[in-house]
This record gives structure tokens, sequence and C-alpha cells, in this order.
């Protein structure tokens, strides 16, 4: 009898973030003697993870992870998958539309208000935000919306100033904000609505002159990359939103097994498949700043 | 007449090796890790590859005429887009709106062949060009959201099956078929032969060679926006990210597939055995679920390998070729010896 | 009847046709000659609407046309062998003859076999042996010359124009398509010829047209006319000696080869040269005196062969090598191996003299760069006489004179020449062998390749003859005593 | 005379550029830090895009600069995280870039492929070993010698005037190479013959120029750039990481072609790329110091790629052979 398998999906394969994730996954199924696989492209093409997802339902897995690289583009998929009873959840990016058992992760909505919200109290109505981002993706505007609503929520004459795209690239953030800094010099909170461009945000403080002293522009993160840990203990970065990878992963995979696995009830979503939460899971964030003992914890990533 | 060839020409050497190849990758796996010919497993390794097939069948076009075309991608997520757009968000029926799109494609592979031929600038610098310029637009008019919301009808069209096989892999064998017979015996696909083999010679004997390349650019343009209208229903959904990187995997089938990028030879059945065994070569390393990272170390390799193998077999075949001469030549002794006054 | 009057045609400025009148009638070879860029091939290209003329009425049987690309040209019954080679190499013969006027079944798709039958029946027509089914490619450039002819001749045109069709053909190759030629005459075509070898003409052609630097001198019936008026029409003065006087006293031997053979072309060539001596390369084309050379100096590898160089056993690794020790080799084909078109005059001499012109930390020294250009302008009289002026703009006799000054500035002491006056005009070409033979007067050894037979007899010394890869004979030509019938007996046999 | 009108078209472009963006926003755009800031930033692709500029000008193409850097800078990052004292691990690492380099040059030159074809095999693998490496983390080296994570921004006064200017390390030494090696290709007769080969290999063997030996010598000076890319940014961002540089082959080829080079071979300097390379730079901190749309950037790359060819392309057919 071959162990029980299951498989992961992520776009951008290989970064760090979905190392955690996986790292969960695969932590979590050891403990039953399950054994995983990761699969996706290492880019942003949302289809090429729809494919992987068929490649795994035709391979005959117990169960898939997919995070939704793009909500629309994966309902095709994740609805086969589901139709040929093979189990789907969406982890940290989800595809609401699709049938989906659930969504496991950060609601960024809330992740984006906490964000906002510890902004609005440290900046208090003078908080003036430029904003580094990738047009278009959803969750990544439902953060921004969070961040807005949560700021507004504590600091009603707080504002958001500008957005700049970064594209998801290190070098192209610093070159961006650097030019957002030199365009709107009020701004004194930079505002990174996801993983990759905090390194560079945080160059582009020191470019213009502003990563110290009374004018200092204070960079928000959201990464638990190690170098950006590090920045934060040491106070470079106003502080990093850390959302919960791990637990994702975790997560995800008991949600799978459970539906693989049925007890004497029913899944009340999907007759036919084991007991799963009803709700999607909400892994929550903590916004790290210097001091916090959960940097040192999460200095060490996991070894895949 | 002695006139006929009794040689394997070099190409039929080059597909025969990428049959056997494939096949023994294909089996190799198959037994070792199981289920991968598999029939679930067969269509998800066709699907996999089908889009850029299709974009493949048309570069191979270029590429015999000397040309290269980097814009597939753009124009692949460009059809999904428009097409999408005309759909959810105008309104339009279906065919029309497909019409449309696939004819918009065929506009920018005109914008790509009317640049090329009168400004007179290398093609992979002029579709470099439109594809960062697409790509961007591709962005700007979605705001990088994607778009659903498809009709029944329309996903039908890369959803749905015939006979048991979806209807892209349907277009792709038949669009392989027609333009495979058209290239190899149609006199219009022959003169891209004489373009890519000498563009000034064309020229002499007739070829309205602008018009040509012209016309190539937009059937690639077209069978790429072919793909991105299906690809659309495939997936039910427009997004310009699909399809990253695309061309280049297109480029790599019809180079896997013996053509030469330098332009002058190739062939369809070539493009089309290049297709599937970059297919199963990707599908053995997910079905084996060996370290997908590796995954792209051994596409690069495969690419390295097939060029090196076309080019060993046209060097042998050289070689053999000047063995005839050399035994002449050492049958030819002269009767008369060298003689020094 | 083909006409063309008043025709003008600039190029960026530089105006290359004045107020030019042709005419060619059927039935009859009109000869067209002139020296290098004077303008004949501009002509040709328009008459076969590969260009279009600034002004000029061109009519094709009286009516007045005016060809926009070379389809229409062909359409009137207009066909051409351009002066450089336009088959394409991987596609077959037959399929190169029949491009654009295909026979297809009646699924509109080619009918390979017809045309294949086609192609043989026009070749047995010709009397030629090749294979319609054969890549153009790999036919010898003489082969492909009559593939031209032939899809002129299956093109049913009613004029053919020939622009240099026997600069790169052997005695025999010249006698067979002059055959053709006069077949298709008597068949009622009209026939441009153009050459640069006037003996040719004489004996092929009916009329003959002169132009000289873009300006039409005259027409002449050829029985109504000699080598003389026709020299003097084309240079506007009269000329010199074709041939520089022979070697006074031959010296040392310089360079030895032994046992030259390179894989499937060339076996157990052997041969010396002396110092001041000019030695000559006479064979059929294809019969591997490129391939001997080249090997000669591994610039294509090369299977066996010793070298002496003054009496010092050499290696020669690569053409780098050679040029090190003094050896170069001067390509037959300028265009593909021997120029830099796109650079200029004083570059693409200076090219293998960089390092030597160039000071102490081996940065190029520009003004001696363009004074070297300057010297080589003046000696070899090439025009434009701008140093800056790019190679491709020059007529094929000036590039022929860049690239020899190439090779003369860096010195050599052995010297192999490839076909030196391949395409070159009668006045360029008494400039060139005078600078070869007083190159071979300041010690060097010079091998003169070449398969126009005067020009071997008229150069060398001595004469090595090539037959089928091998060294066949060497003979004696010091008192100018050798005879055209005794090489081509020792070529073919 | 020094700039063909190609470079001095360009250098004209750039100026205006410069005047609009200067114009409209005086304040923000025409001061040192904001230029300092675009030089600087630029440097990475200036590296890449001469990298590029080399092997285009001896008729090749080098898709692979971006996953060299990349897979570089990985190396690199790992030594030091291990402990590697500096200069080894820089030797290790220049090493590893070398050493696509020759695979490149050596596939080209012996195996006769083609630089596409080639250049696209090592651009997947050398990612791909970058990604094995790391599966695709980050990679810090905090233990490392404090000033190897510093040196790339430190800034060194040069006074100009009453008033001294902080130049970046990074920007320094991308000067420094480029106009070194834009000198030599400019004067220096060995490198001169980059441009024979580009213009006809063959004619070039016959001319006493050893082609192989140089084309490869052109692969490996386009690693070297590469390796120097590579350090700076992995000091600049103090971590190795195997997405670097994605995209950037296709960037440092439009830049290169914008000045002057050709895929044909034979032209290209190195004040034409860094020309093409400050345009392209010079637009995209337009668009953002403007406002535009961030959507809508991305567009302009591509954009100015087809009217720089364009324009060239119009005044070559205009103007004729000179
Ligand atoms: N496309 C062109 N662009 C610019 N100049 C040209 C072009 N074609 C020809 N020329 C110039 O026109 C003049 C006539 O050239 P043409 O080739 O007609 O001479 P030709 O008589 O055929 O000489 P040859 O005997 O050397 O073949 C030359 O000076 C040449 O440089
Ligand atoms: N009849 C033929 N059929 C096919 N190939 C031929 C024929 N004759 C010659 N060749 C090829 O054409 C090439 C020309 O040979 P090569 O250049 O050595 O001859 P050559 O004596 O230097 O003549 P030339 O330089 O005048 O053309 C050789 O590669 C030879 O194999
Ligand atoms: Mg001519
Ligand atoms: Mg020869």
């Amino acid at each position: 009898q071959d162990n029980e398998h299951y498989g992961m999906v992520v776009f951008l394969k290989g970064s760090e973030f979905f190392n955690w994730s996986y790292a969960g996954f695969q932590d979590a199924a050891a403990t039953v003697g399950a054994t995983t696989e990761l699969q996706g492209p290492a880019d942003w093409d949302a289809s090429a993870e729809a494919r992987a997802v068929d490649q795994l339902v035709a391979k005959g897995v117990k169960g898939i992870a997919v995070t939704a690289g793009d909500a629309d583009t994966l309902t095709g998929a994740i609805n086969a998958a589901m139709a040929a009873g093979v189990p789907t959840l969406t982890f940290d990016s989800d595809s609401p539309n699709s049938d989906r058992l659930l969504f496991v992760g950060t609601n960024n909505y809330n992740a984006g208000f906490a964000a906002g919200k510890a902004i609005g109290e440290t900046y208090g109505d003078d908080a003036r935000v430029g904003v580094s981002l990738i047009p278009g993706l959803d969750s990544i505007n439902h953060r921004l919306q969070g961040f807005i609503d949560g700021m507004a929520s504590v600091a009603p004459g707080a504002k958001v100033v500008t957005e700049v795209n970064d594209e998801g690239d290190l070098q192209k953030a610093e070159s961006v904000n650097t030019a957002m800094l030199q365009a709107n010099p009020e701004i004194n909170v930079i505002f990174c609505a996801h993983g990759n461009p905090a390194t560079g945000a945080l160059a582009a403080t020191r470019n213009v002159g502003r990563d110290s002293g009374d004018n200092k522009v204070g960079v928000l993160a959201w990464s638990i990359d190690a170098p950006i840990l590090l920045g934060v203990d040491e106070g470079e970065y106003a502080a990093t939103v850390a959302q919960n990878p791990y637990m994702m992963g975790v997560q995800s995979f008991w949600a799978l097994w459970s539906a693989a696995h049925p007890t004497q009830f029913d899944s009340l979503s999907n007759p036919g498949m084991g007991h799963v939460p009803t709700a999607d899971l909400d892994t929550g964030v903590a916004i790290l700043q210097q001091g916090n003992p959960a940097i040192q914890a999460l200095m060490s990533p996991p070894k895949l | 007449m002695s006139h006929e060839r009794k040689k394997l020409r070099p190409v039929t050497v080059q597909y025969i090796g990428l049959i056997s190849v494939t096949l023994l990758i294909a089996v190799g796996f198959h037994f070792s890790f199981g289920n991968l010919l598999t029939g679930a497993n067969l269509r998800v390794l066709a699907m996999n590859m089908v889009f850029e097939g299709i974009m493949a069948l048309g570069m191979t076009f270029v590429i015999i005429m000397g040309g290269i075309d980097l814009s597939v991608a753009s124009v692949f997520a460009f059809a999904e887009i428009l097409v999408g757009k005309l759909m959810v968000q105008a309104g339009l029926p279906v065919i029309p709106s497909v019409i449309l799109t696939v004819m918009a494609c065929g506009m920018v592979g005109l914008i790509n062949g009317v640049l090329i031929v009168t400004l007179r600038v290398h093609p992979l610098i002029i579709t470099l060009g439109t594809l960062l310029t697409l790509r961007g637009v591709n962005l700007a008019i979605t705001d990088g959201r994607s778009i659903s919301g498809f009709s029944e009808e329309f996903l039908y069209l890369g959803q749905g099956r015939v006979f048991g096989v979806d209807i892209p892999i349907w277009f792709f064998g038949i669009a392989a078929l027609i333009l495979g017979l058209a290239l190899a015996h149609h006199r219009y696909f022959r003169q891209i032969y004489f373009i890519g083999g000498s563009e000034r010679s064309a020229r002499f004997s007739g070829v309205n060679v602008d018009r040509v390349k012209i016309s190539m650019y937009m059937l690639c343009s077209t069978l790429a926006g072919c793909a991105g209208v299906m690809a659309a229903a495939k997936y039910g959904a427009a997004h310009w990210g699909h399809g990253n990187l695309s061309e280049l995997k297109a480029i790599a089938a019809v180079a896997v597939g013996g053509a030469d990028i330098m332009g002058g030879s190739g062939t369809i059945v070539g493009t089309v055995l290049g297709v599937i065994f970059l297919a199963v070569v990707h599908n053995a390393f997910v079905t084996s679920a060996i370290n997908p990272f590796w995954y792209d170390v051994v596409n690069g390799v495969m690419l390295l390998l097939a060029v090196l193998l076309s080019r060993f077999i046209s060097a042998r075949n050289q070689r053999e070729l000047q063995s005839a001469k050399q035994k002449k030549l050492d049958l030819n002794i002269p009767k008369t010896n060298a003689s020094e006054d | 009847m083909l006409s063309a009057t008043g025709i003008y045609k600039s190029f960026n400025g530089n105006v290359v046709l004045t107020n030019v009148d042709f005419n060619l009638r059927p039935g009859e070879v009109h000869a067209l000659i002139g020296e290098n860029g004077a303008g004949k091939s501009t002509l040709v290209n328009i008459l076969s609407g590969n260009h279009r003329a600034d002004s000029g009425v061109i009519e094709v049987d009286e009516v007045e046309k005016s060809f926009g690309h070379p389809l229409e040209a062909m359409r009137s019954g207009i066909a051409v062998v351009h002066q450089e080679l336009s088959l394409v190499p991987n596609a077959t013969v037959a399929e190169n003859m029949f491009l654009r006027r295909e026979i297809t079944n009646k699924f509109g798709l080619n009918d390979w076999r017809a045309m294949t039958e086609a192609a043989q029946k026009i070749f047995a027509q010709m009397g030629v042996d090749i294979n319609p089914n054969d890549l153009a490619g790999s036919l010898s450039t003489g082969m492909q010359q009559l593939v031209e002819v032939a899809k002129a001749v299956s093109l049913n045109a009613k004029y053919v124009f020939m622009d240099e069709p026997t600069s790169s053909l052997s005695e025999k190759e010249i006698q067979e398509l002059f055959q053709v030629v006069r077949d298709l005459r008597d068949q009622g075509l009209g026939i441009v010829f153009i050459s640069h070898k006037l003996t040719e003409l004489f004996e092929i052609s009916d009329r003959i047209t002169v132009l000289r630097d873009g300006q039409f001198i005259g027409t002449r019936e050829i029985i109504a006319t000699d080598a003389e008026e026709i020299i003097s029409m084309m240079v506007g003065r009269h000329l010199g000696d074709l041939f520089p006087p022979k070697a006074s006293k031959p010296g040392d031997v310089l360079f030895k080869c032994c046992g030259l053979a390179a894989f499937g072309t060339v076996a157990d060539v052997s041969f010396e040269v002396r110092r001041g001596e000019i030695l000559g390369v006479a064979g059929l084309v294809g019969s591997g005196r490129t391939e001997a050379m080249r090997a000669l100096i591994n610039a294509d590898p090369r299977l066996a062969g010793t070298f002496e160089l003054n009496g010092q056993e050499i290696e020669i690794k690569d053409p780098a090598d050679a040029m090190r020790q003094g050896i170069v080799y001067v390509t037959e084909d300028r265009k593909q191996s021997g120029l830099f078109l796109n650079f200029a005059i004083d570059q693409n001499i200076s090219v293998s003299t960089l390092s030597k012109k160039s000071g102490r930390f081996g940065l190029t020294n520009r003004t001696e760069i363009a004074q070297s250009a300057e010297t080589f302008i003046e000696k070899m009289d090439i025009r434009p006489r701008r140093p800056d002026a790019r190679v491709l703009d020059l007529s094929g006799g000036n590039q022929q004179k860049v690239l020899l000054s190439k090779y003369f500035e860096v010195d050599p002491v052995l010297m192999i020449v490839d076909e030196p006056t391949r395409g070159v005009d009668v006045g360029a070409k008494a400039l060139i062998h005078q600078r070869l033979r007083d190159l071979a007067e300041t010690g060097a050894a010079i091998i003169v390749v070449s398969s126009e037979m005067p020009e071997v007899l008229g150069m060398a010394d001595r004469v090595l003859v090539f037959r089928a890869g091998r060294v066949s004979t060497i003979l004696d030509n010091h008192n100018s005593s050798l005879r055209q019938e005794e090489v081509m007996a020792a070529a073919i046999e | 005379m020094l700039l063909s009108s190609r470079q001095f078209w360009l250098a004209a472009l750039n100026l205006g550029v410069i005047a609009v963006i200067g114009f409209l926003r005086p304040d923000t755009f025409l001061s040192w830090i904001n230029f300092k800031a675009i030089l600087t930033l630029m440097s990475y692709d200036v590296l890449l895009a001469m990298a590029m500029t080399v092997v285009l000008i001896v008729r090749g193409l080098d898709l692979s600069v971006g996953s060299v850097l990349a897979l570089t800078s990985v190396v690199l990052a790992m030594l030091l995280r291990d402990g590697v004292p500096i200069p080894i691990a820089l030797a290790i690492s220049l090493v590893s870039a070398l050493l696509c380099g020759a695979v490149n040059g050596f596939l080209v030159v012996k195996g006769r492929l083609l630089p596409f074809l080639v250049t696209l095999g090592t651009m997947t693998i050398a990612r791909g070993i970058a990604t094995v490496l790391t599966t695709g983390q980050y990679v810090s080296f905090p233990h490392a010698t404090r000033w190897f994570s510093k040196f790339a921004r430190y800034e060194i006064d040069i006074p100009i005037g009453g008033s001294a200017y902080g130049v970046p390390v990074t920007l320094l030494v991308t000067l420094i190479t480029a106009i070194s090696f834009g000198f030599l290709l400019w004067r220096w007769a060995p490198m001169r013959s980059f441009f024979f080969i580009g213009e006809s290999p063959d004619a070039a063997a016959l001319s006493g120029i050893r082609v192989e030996r140089v084309t490869f010598t052109a692969y490996l000076l386009s690693a070297f750039f590469v390796w120097i890319a590579a350090v700076l940014m992995t000091s600049a961002n103090k971590i190795g990481y195997a997405n670097y540089g994605i995209g950037s082959e296709l960037r440092a080829l439009a830049a290169a072609v914008i000045g002057g080079a050709s895929l044909s071979g034979g032209t290209g300097s190195i004040l034409g790329t860094f020309l093409g390379v400050l345009l392209l730079a010079l637009i995209g901190n337009g668009f953002i110091l403007l406002n535009g749309d961030p959507n809508w950037q991305q567009a302009t790359v591509g954009a100015v790629l087809i009217i720089a060819v364009a324009v060239d392309a119009i005044r070559r057919i205009r103007g004729g052979s000179e």
C-alpha cells in the first residue's frame, strides 16, 4: 500500500513565504506518514498553476492545497478537481468563486486593517503614506483597502498619498520608491503591500537621505524574510506585518486530511468528504516591531 | 535515372532520434513511477503544452523565414483580455467577439511585419519591443485584474471535448495538419524557405518578400491569438500574466524540432515532435515528483542537447559526403607524377 | 525589341547612370562593357525591375513599362542571371528553377514530380548533367550558373541578361555556356552579355555597347570594331600592357610545401616557390585549388602537410599564425570572407596591422591608419579617394583593390592570391598585376590562383596545374613560352 | 569624430527628456539626490547592458546575463554565509561567473551553435541551479564581515566646484568600469578586433585575427561584467537571491540596441549603451515624478525601444549610406 500523497500548488515557487507554508504542510503530513509535493510556476503565471492542479488530479493525489495567483483563473481547475473527488482548498490567496473546500490564510482585509491601525497609532493624523504594490492582485487590493480603513479608524486625518508599481522586483522597488519619495516629499511612511519591495523601499529612504533623523521615512514591511526581520530588530524598518504561513500549511494539510478521511459526519458543504471547518480559517497576523521575541523565532527559515 | 535519394536525410535522423528519446522517457518514467501513460495523465500532458504548441506552429513559419517573434506571449494574453472585454464588458456575443479578437491579434502581426520590413531592423528587436509594449498595455487596460464570467458556449471552446479529446487539442492537431501540408507543398508557403535561405535571391526570383514576411508575422500572431482565446475559455479567466515566457517555450520547441533559427529549414512535423518532447519531459518531472526545482535545469540541458544533436547530425552528414569524395580522391592517383623543372 | 532611353539613376545623390540609351533586339547577343563601377549592373537592375530609374523610358516590344518589382519584369519576358549567384542553397534545383511559377496539381499543391521532369527536360535540351533533386547549395559555382541560365530558359523569357556569367567558370564550362547562349540566340532570344573578358565578347556577341562612368559612350557592330577601339572607348585613353614582364631572376627557394592534404578535396600536394617568383595555379573549377590554399594556412582543417620557410621547417596553426610568419592568403570571395563591407576603406586596410600601428599601450594610432589608407588609395588608384568611404558602396573592382591593399600592408613574404582579378575591369587588372609583380620584385614569393588562362600565362613564371585535388604537373613559363593548350591538357587529361 | 551621429542624437534625446521633466518638476528632478539615485539604480543595468554589448559586437547574444547574475550572487552569498573569507568568496564567485561565460563561449565557438539557443539554454540552467541551491530563498550572511554588506552603498565625497557630492561606490565602480572599458573598446588594438569579427568572421580570420579565441574572450568578458553587477547587488541588498535580474536580459538587449548595437554584429559602443540605459531610466523616473499611472510604466520600455530603432532606421534610410 502506497503512502497517501498530497500536493501543494503555488506561484512564485521557491519564495521564502511559500517555503514556510510548504514546510508546515510537509511537517503536518509527516505526523500521519503521508507524503507531499510542491508544484507550480516560479513566476506570476496563474494559468500554470491551473495546469499544475490538473496534473496533480491526474496523478491521483489525496488532496490539493493551492494558493490562487489569480482567483478566476484557478476556478475551473479547482472545480474540476473537486468534481473528480479530490479535496481541494485554497490558502494564502483565495479563489472565492470556486468550489474549494475552504480558504486557509490571512484575512487580507483584517491584516491590512491591523497594519493601518498600527500606522495610525504611531503617526497619527500626520501619516502620509506611499504604497509600493503590484497592481491587480486581489490579495493586495484587500490589504490596501483594510489598511486605509484601519488607519482611518484611529487617525482620520492620515492619508495615502500615492501608489507605485514595484513589479514584485527588488531592484525595481528601489527605483520606483526612490522616485516616489522624490516626487512626494511629504510622504513619511512607505507601506509595502507585499513581501518583495521592503528592502528596496528601505534603500529608497537611504537614497534620499531620509533613513534616520527627524525626517525619517518609516517603512512598514510585509514579510518575514530573515534580512527584513534583522532590519526590524535593528530599527531600520518601522515594523513588519508577519503572517503565519507555516500555520497555513499545517491547517491546509489537516483540512485536506480530514476531507480525505470521512468520519461519522459528512462535510457540511461537500457531502461524501470528511468533516472540515465550514468557515475560512484566519491564521492571523502579528505586527512585529523592534524587540519582539517572535523575530528571533522566525529568523531561522525552514529547511525543505 | 539514378536521381533518387538513397540516404536518410539528416532531418529524418533527428526526427527518429526525437521520437525514440521521447518514447524512452515516457516508458521509462511510466515503469519507474507509474501513471505516466494513463489516459487522464496524457490528457493533462497534452493540455499542458497545447497553447505553446499552437504558438510554436506559427513560430515555425517565422523561423523558417529567418525571423523570430518574441511577441507571441503578450499577444496570447492580449487575446484573452480582449475577448474577455468584448464579451463580458461590452456584452458582444461569442462569435463576433472571437472573430474581432483574432483579427486584432492579426493586426499586431501586421504591425510587427510592417515595422520589420520598413525599418529593416532585426525582428528580434522589433518583436521584443512589441512584447514589452503589449504586455504593458495588457496590464494597464485590465488594471492588472483578471476578467471572468464567460458564457457557457464560450467556455466550450476551451473545455469542450469531441470524441473525448479537448477542443484546443483538436485545434492544434488540425492546424498542424493543414499548415504542415501547406508548408510542405503549397507554393505560397514554399516561398518562405527561399526567403530564409537567401532573401536577396528570393527577391530576384520574383518573391514579394515584404508581403510574404508580413503575412507570416500575421499568421504567427493570429495563431497566438487563437491560442489566447481558447486559453481564456479553458481557464474561464483572462489575465495579463498568463502565458508568461511562452514565447521562449515555443521557440525552444521549434529549435528542438530541428529547424535552423537562422532560417531556411524546419518543418511542422519537427515542431510537433518538439512540442511533444517538451511536454513529455515536463510531465515526467511532475509525475515522478523529483525535486521540481530541477525542472528548469533539465529543460535547459535538454534544449542544448537537442541543438547539439542536430548540429552533430549535420556535421556527420557533411563528413560522410566528404568521405565519399575522399575515396574518389584516393583512387584517382595521377599517372604522371608532379614534375619539377 | 527592348529599349531604354535616357536612363538616369543615382544612389543617395551619387549619379551612377546619366542619359543612357540601350536597346536589345531579339535574336542577338549584345555585349555590355565598361570599367568597374561604370554602371553595367545598375543598368541591368533597372531593366529587370530590381531598381527603379530616376528618369528615362523603358519599352518592351513598343510598350512603355515601369517595373516596380523583379516579378513584373519577369512577366514581361525579362530574365536575369545576376552577377552574384542568386539560387537558394537549401532548396532543390528544381524548386529554385520554378519558384513563383510552380506546377501545381488539382489541389493547388506543388507537383514535385512534374517540376523535376520539366527541369530534366530543360537540362537535357541544354546538354548539361544536373540532378534537379540536388540541393542547389551542393553544386559548384559553375553548375549553379548553368542552373540560373536554365531557369531563364524555362521562363520562356524573350530577353535574358547575363551579368558576368563567366567570371567564375572554367574554360570548358564557358564553352558549354556559349553553346547554350548561341542556341538561345538562334531561337530568337535577345541576350545581354556582360563580361570584362574582351576575347569572350568578340567570340560571342553581335553588338557591343560601352559605358564609362555611368555615361553611354557608344554601340558598335562587332564586325565593325576591334579590341583597340573598345578599350579606348572604355577607358578613354590608351592602355599599356596587361601583364608586367616576368621575373628577372628568381632567388632562393622561399617556401616549400610537402604532402598537403585536406579531407575529401585535396591530396598529396607538394610544390616550392622561390623569392621573386610568381607561381601560377591553374585547373578546372572544382579541382581543389582554393581548398588546397585554404588548407595550407589551415583556414579549413588540414589533414596532412609539412612546410619549410627559408629552409626551416615551420608549423602553420591557423591563418593568424601564417600571417605572423609572413604568409597571407587573399580570398576569391571578397564579399563573404574578404572585406568588412560596412566599414570604411581605412579600417579595412589596417585591420591586420592594427597592433603594429598602435602605440605604447596598444592604443591605435588614427593618423597612421588614415595615412596608410591614403597611400594605398594613391598606389592602387582606389575610388572614391576618401579613406572613410564605406566599402559596401564601392564597385567590385575597387573592392578588390581594397582587399589586396589589406594584404600588401602586411608586407608578406609569401602571398597567395586566389582569383586576384575576378570581376575586375581591364584597367584595374593591369594595375593589380603590376602591383603583384612589384611585390615579387622586392623578394617576396607570390602564388596566383586563377581560372583565367591568359592571366595565369601572363603572370606566372611557373604554372602548377591541379587536377581532381592533386598536382597534375608543374610547367615552366619563364620566357612566356607556355601555351594554353598545354595547361588545359594537364588540367583535363 | 568622438560622437557618431547615433550617440549624438541619443545624448540629445536624453537631454530633451531631462529638460522636459526638469521643466515640469524642477524641485525634485533637478537635484543631486535624484540624479544620484537614478544613476546608482541604473548601475546594474548598465553593467548587464555592457555585458550584452560586448557579445553583440562579436555578433553574439547573451540571454543568460540575468540568470548568471542570480547564480553568481547566490554562490557569493552562500559562501559568505558559511564563513568563507571575503576574498576567497569573491574569487570563487568570479570563477563561477566565468564558468558560465566559458560554457556559453565554448558552445558558441566550438559547438558552432547559435548564441540565441545556447544562451537561452544556459539562461534556464543558471537560474535553475540558483533555485536548486537556495530552494528559492533569500540567502543572507549576517555573520560575514560587516564591510562587505556596507561597501556598495558607501558614499565617497567628491568635491566639484564648491560643494561635495557623495557618490556611492556602486556608481563609482560602474562608471570606472564603463569608462575604462569603453575607452579600450574604442582605442585598444586587441579589442578593435571584436568589431571586425562581428562584421565578418570569415574575413577576420583571414585577416589574422584569432576569431575563436577572441569570441570566447567576449563571452568571458560579458560574464565578468555580470560578476561585478552581482557583487555590487549582493552587497547593496545584503542578500543573495535566485530571482535577481528576471527579465533584465531583455532590458539589457533593448538598451544596447537603443545605444546602437546590432544583432548582426560589428557595431555598438559603451557610451551608446550607457545612454540607452539612461534613457530608459530617465523615462521610468519621470513617469513616477509626474505621477503617471503605474500600470502604464511597463509599456514605456517597449515603446521607447521601438521608437528609438524607428528613428534610427528612418535616419539611416533617409540619410543613405553615411
Ligand atoms: N545600392 C547601391 N547603393 C549605392 N551605390 C551603388 C549601389 N549600387 C551600385 N552603386 C554604385 O554605382 C556605381 C555603378 O555600380 P555597378 O555595380 O552598376 O557597376 P558595374 O559596371 O556593374 O561594375 P563591376 O564591373 O565592378 O560589376 C558604383 O560606383 C557603385 O558603387
Ligand atoms: N561538379 C561538381 N559537382 C559538385 N560539386 C563540385 C563540382 N565541382 C566542384 N565542386 C565543389 O565546388 C567547390 C569548388 O572547389 P574549389 O574552390 O576547390 O575549386 P577551385 O579549383 O578553387 O575552383 P574555383 O575557385 O575557381 O571555384 C569544391 O568544394 C568542390 O567540391
Ligand atoms: Mg557589375
Ligand atoms: Mg577557387
